[in-house]
């Protein structure tokens, strides 16, 4: 029996309950926005770079429990990775969160969000803090349009 | 109501399920509601015995799908008290026919710096074919506004808003998002008073009330077939006769034409004129089994059902902690709509689905009315002639441990 | 066919019937065709099982309605051979595809003295949309002509129209009056070459024949469901990506959008923000299950079998004296047209009805057309998987008995 | 059994093969045209008036075996009747062919129009030139718009 369980692991609920790296962010390098107008959704990532490393990650914004969790987790995760690692880390987790299998060790607490595969329309709640974060990370320079998944 | 209960629910087939291990729970009429078996066999009958084109044919099939086509017409201008099956025009549903009034009688009609009057609480489909032919036209959109969480219209500053140059006042008859049902007789008659007229979103109560346009006093109003046990894709516009007549075509094509030349055509009378191609004949004939079911049961029936479950859920959600209930203190349709403060609606409604419950959570398509309340979503469960208090109970039950579990 | 004509026949229950004690010949799939018990079945399975709102719900039943309506877009896409599910909009059929394209791409891209060219052979619903959409913007129409009972296209005329400031090309693939099969990728091509945008109407092809938009090379393409097995109420418009995305909506309303505000709303993207308001859900599903039965007969094979008939009942009529028939000497689609001097259609019509056999009699939505060939009316056989030699035969037997009748 | 022989009676094919009063009239005092687009069916009615009495009527046009007999059928009797002779006449002949009931000893030619009732798409062709003729007739002095019958 798949349970709700399944889909809201500990790490989540607690992720949820106590974001990380959760604000604002004084000064950012880059910005970007993720919406999903369809549940109300909303997030901002704020970014400081080193060339093309994260130095510094926050984001602020409201939504479910899985978007929101899986934007704590994913801040936490991304301090100090390059874009290359960063997408490679990405279409990691995209994989697990649309099959479920974990195929890589260094998912770590991204792993919590196998679940959410069995939940298809929570996927893009799972991943709308990451294409805000790619946006940002991707488009130097420009004022990004907000991403959405809809 | 004339059935019971156990013989309404054996009526349709979609109920008697499993949904993760458990019953299905099905609170989410609003969106639409499910079909009892007599619409389903009306329109498999037609596919199995009588199906054909209609109007161009004089053979024995094309015959027999005419006269149902035109037969389902007929019920429904009875059903809504219409005075003739020339004001029943078919539609995709009640967003076609808003486009329709928002196309025809807006270009005809409106000039830069006139008016429409709409609410605060109406449905996207009866707000964003405004905006488009306010930019078409250069007309302005103006708003009833909506009292704070009881969601009632605020209609002391109706007669003024409606002596501003408004031309037409487009409201919904019960609102889908928080169950307020509107005094539309009122707020027609008040329209009618400073000669503007009047479009009726009548999607959800026309399957859920006793309807007669004519004592409503409107001039268009608009329902779907899919929200009063009807098939998909089919609809209706109600409109006045003497308004169908002078308004311009809609869709061009088959059908709707009397004469065609290369560069100019003549149109057929009302409604043919507005039903442009090959109509949806089946959904036509499914909707006329609809009516006739509902009216089986009984429409007085319904309304009482509908709110009495209405009201049961408010009380029993209002004794939760921790939830804020939406919607009017009295006079609620058979819709139940919350936020609890420390749980997203989407998550809300992740779980219940597991726990074979059918919500809905989100903007309900009204987001400048979520805006008003200041919320992004809601959480909405909205019942139906196959509703019962025993799933009430088992639905606050689930609420309560949902509130447990993320805590 | 790799199925047997038994088993197909048996597969269509309304097949299985008598009309005026004999047993039923149905020769009008033009207008529209019969449906196999899968589709019928599909449709009715949805209401029995999964029936919900599409796109906004998370509960199960929801999720499974959205899964499968959109499933029957990317069935859509894969089975006429777009690119992208993103290239399909679900319409009421290809009336309303044409209305689609000629208020939201002539609204956009046209201009007084533009023009749009067109054919004599054309349905109605390829006409007179156009001479609405020429009438809002100030541009022109102007008509690649017809030969005379041939019925072909004048196609030595044809560049030197495309090259007067034409815009927008839009053509029948296969004429429904006549039975001609117009020579559609060369057709785009010349237009393309001249830079001008094509639509083809192919309300009579797509479910008759292999048909691939990317071979085609067209930007538009319309058909309806109900001429190919499916429910009636849903069709498609394929349309090039980048030309779909360019456009404005069309309808507005629940669905379509990405966010509203009182005064302003954004559109999702394609094709959702054509799609305004619930869609007929179970309409497309039905049109999948369709797809999927004219799959397993073979496109091919039912092209085959289809020209077939219409070669073998044009050499018996033409073997009758004091008739006219009329369309392609080779090359036509299943569907025999003609005129009897002595007899109006429509007595021919309703004598073929009384045995048993279902003809359609009048201008087929082809005023223009029967105008140029100086008729007010023919009579149309038009055939199918299900139709035999046997009731060509027979079909033939009842025209003579009805000339000595009127004789 | 109902066959197709209750429609076109004998006298029906008669009449279709040999319309009377068909032409065009020279010097009309009325004219009225009948239409009905959907099957092509047209006709031309043309009368001389004594007051509101029927003098002389003729037509023209071209339609289906039903609408031009019974165009045929119509112009023999109307000679020399009254306006209201031709309603009442117009009222039998209506209530014959949509129910097939023959009430009324006067309808005379008229009753060979009682199959009619069973092919429900055909009652139409039968009323079309009775439209013409009677707009004709009612509204003197105007030029009438075309009737029609789809
Ligand atoms: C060639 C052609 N185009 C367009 C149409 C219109 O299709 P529909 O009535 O399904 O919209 C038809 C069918 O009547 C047709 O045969
Ligand atoms: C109040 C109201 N108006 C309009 C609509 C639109 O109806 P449909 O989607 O059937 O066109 C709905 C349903 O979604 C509704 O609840």
């Amino acid at each position: 029996m798949q349970d709700i369980a399944d889909l809201y692991q500990a790490v989540i609920l607690d992720h949820n309950r106590r974001p990380r790296n959760f604000g604002e962010m004084e000064n950012p390098d880059r910005v970007a926005v993720g919406d999903n107008p369809v549940c109300g959704d909303h997030y901002t990532v704020f970014l400081q770079m080193d060339g093309d490393r994260i130095r510094e990650i926050t984001f602020h914004g409201a939504g479910c429990a899985i978007s929101k969790a899986s934007a704590s987790v994913m801040t936490s995760m991304l301090k100090g990775k390059t874009l290359a690692e960063i997408k490679a880390l990405y279409s990691d987790f995209h994989h697990l969160v649309t099959s479920g299998e974990i195929d890589e060790g260094n998912l770590s607490d991204l792993s919590a969000f196998a679940g959410v595969h069995q939940f298809p329309a929570r996927i893009k709640c799972a991943t709308l803090s990451w294409h805000a974060a790619l946006n940002a990370a991707e488009r130097p320079g420009e004022e990004p349009e907000p991403v959405t998944t809809e | 109501m004339k059935k019971t209960m156990t013989s309404i629910r054996e009526e349709f087939p979609v109920l008697d399920q499993q949904v993760y291990g458990h019953d299905l729970i099905y609170f989410d009429n609003a969106a639409t509601t499910q079909k009892p078996r007599s619409v389903i066999d009306a329109v498999s009958g037609y596919y199995e015995k009588d199906n054909s084109n209609v109007h161009r044919g004089i053979h024995a099939l094309s015959h027999r799908a005419t006269e149902a086509y035109e037969a389902a017409r007929a019920r429904a201008a009875a059903f809504i008290g219409a005075g003739s099956e020339k004001e029943i025009v078919f539609t995709r549903g009640t967003t076609e026919a808003i486009n329709l009034v928002a196309s025809s009688w807006c270009n005809r009609y409106l000039k830069p710096g006139d008016r429409i009057l709409l609410t605060e609480m109406e449905h996207h489909s009866n707000l964003v074919p405004w905006q488009l032919a306010a930019e078409r036209t250069g007309a302005e959109l103006v708003f009833v506004p909506v009292t704070g969480d009881e969601g009632l219209l605020q209609l002391d500053r109706l007669d003024a808003l409606l002596a501003g140059n408004v031309k037409l006042f487009a409201f919904t008859h019960i609102s889908n998002a928080l169950g307020t049902i509107n005094p539309v007789a009122e707020l027609c008659r008040r329209a009618r008073d400073q000669g503007v007229v009047t479009l009726v979103d009548a999607a959800q109560s026309v399957g859920h009330a006793p309807l007669d346009v004519s004592g409503i006093g409107c001039d268009f109003l608009a329902f779907s077939g899919h929200k009063m046990c009807g098939p998909t894709g089919i609809g209706a516009l109600y409109g006045r006769r003497d308004l169908l007549e002078a308004l311009p075509p809609y869709h061009g094509g088959g059908e709707m034409i009397r004469k065609v030349d290369l560069h100019r055509s003549e149109w057929k009378g009302v409604p043919h004129k507005f039903e442009a191609g090959t109509p949806h004949i089946s959904g036509a004939i499914g909707l006329h089994a609809a009516m006739d079911y509902l009216d089986e049961i009984g429409r007085k029936a319904i309304y009482s059902h509908d709110r009495e479950l209405g009201e049961y859920a408010a009380e029993r959600l209002r004794s939760l902690r921790n939830l804020r209930l939406l919607g009017p203190p009295a006079e609620r349709a058979g819709i139940a709509s919350f936020h609890l403060p420390n749980v997203h609606a989407h998550d809300v409604v992740s779980f219940a689905d597991r726990r074979g419950l059918a919500l809905r959570g989100g903007h309900h398509c009204t987001q400048p009315l979520m805006k008003r309340l200041g919320l992004e979503s809601t959480v909405r469960a909205s019942f139906y002639i196959y509703n019962t208090k025993e799933e009430i109970d088992r639905f606050v039950e689930v609420i309560e441990e949902i509130q447990a579990f993320f805590g």
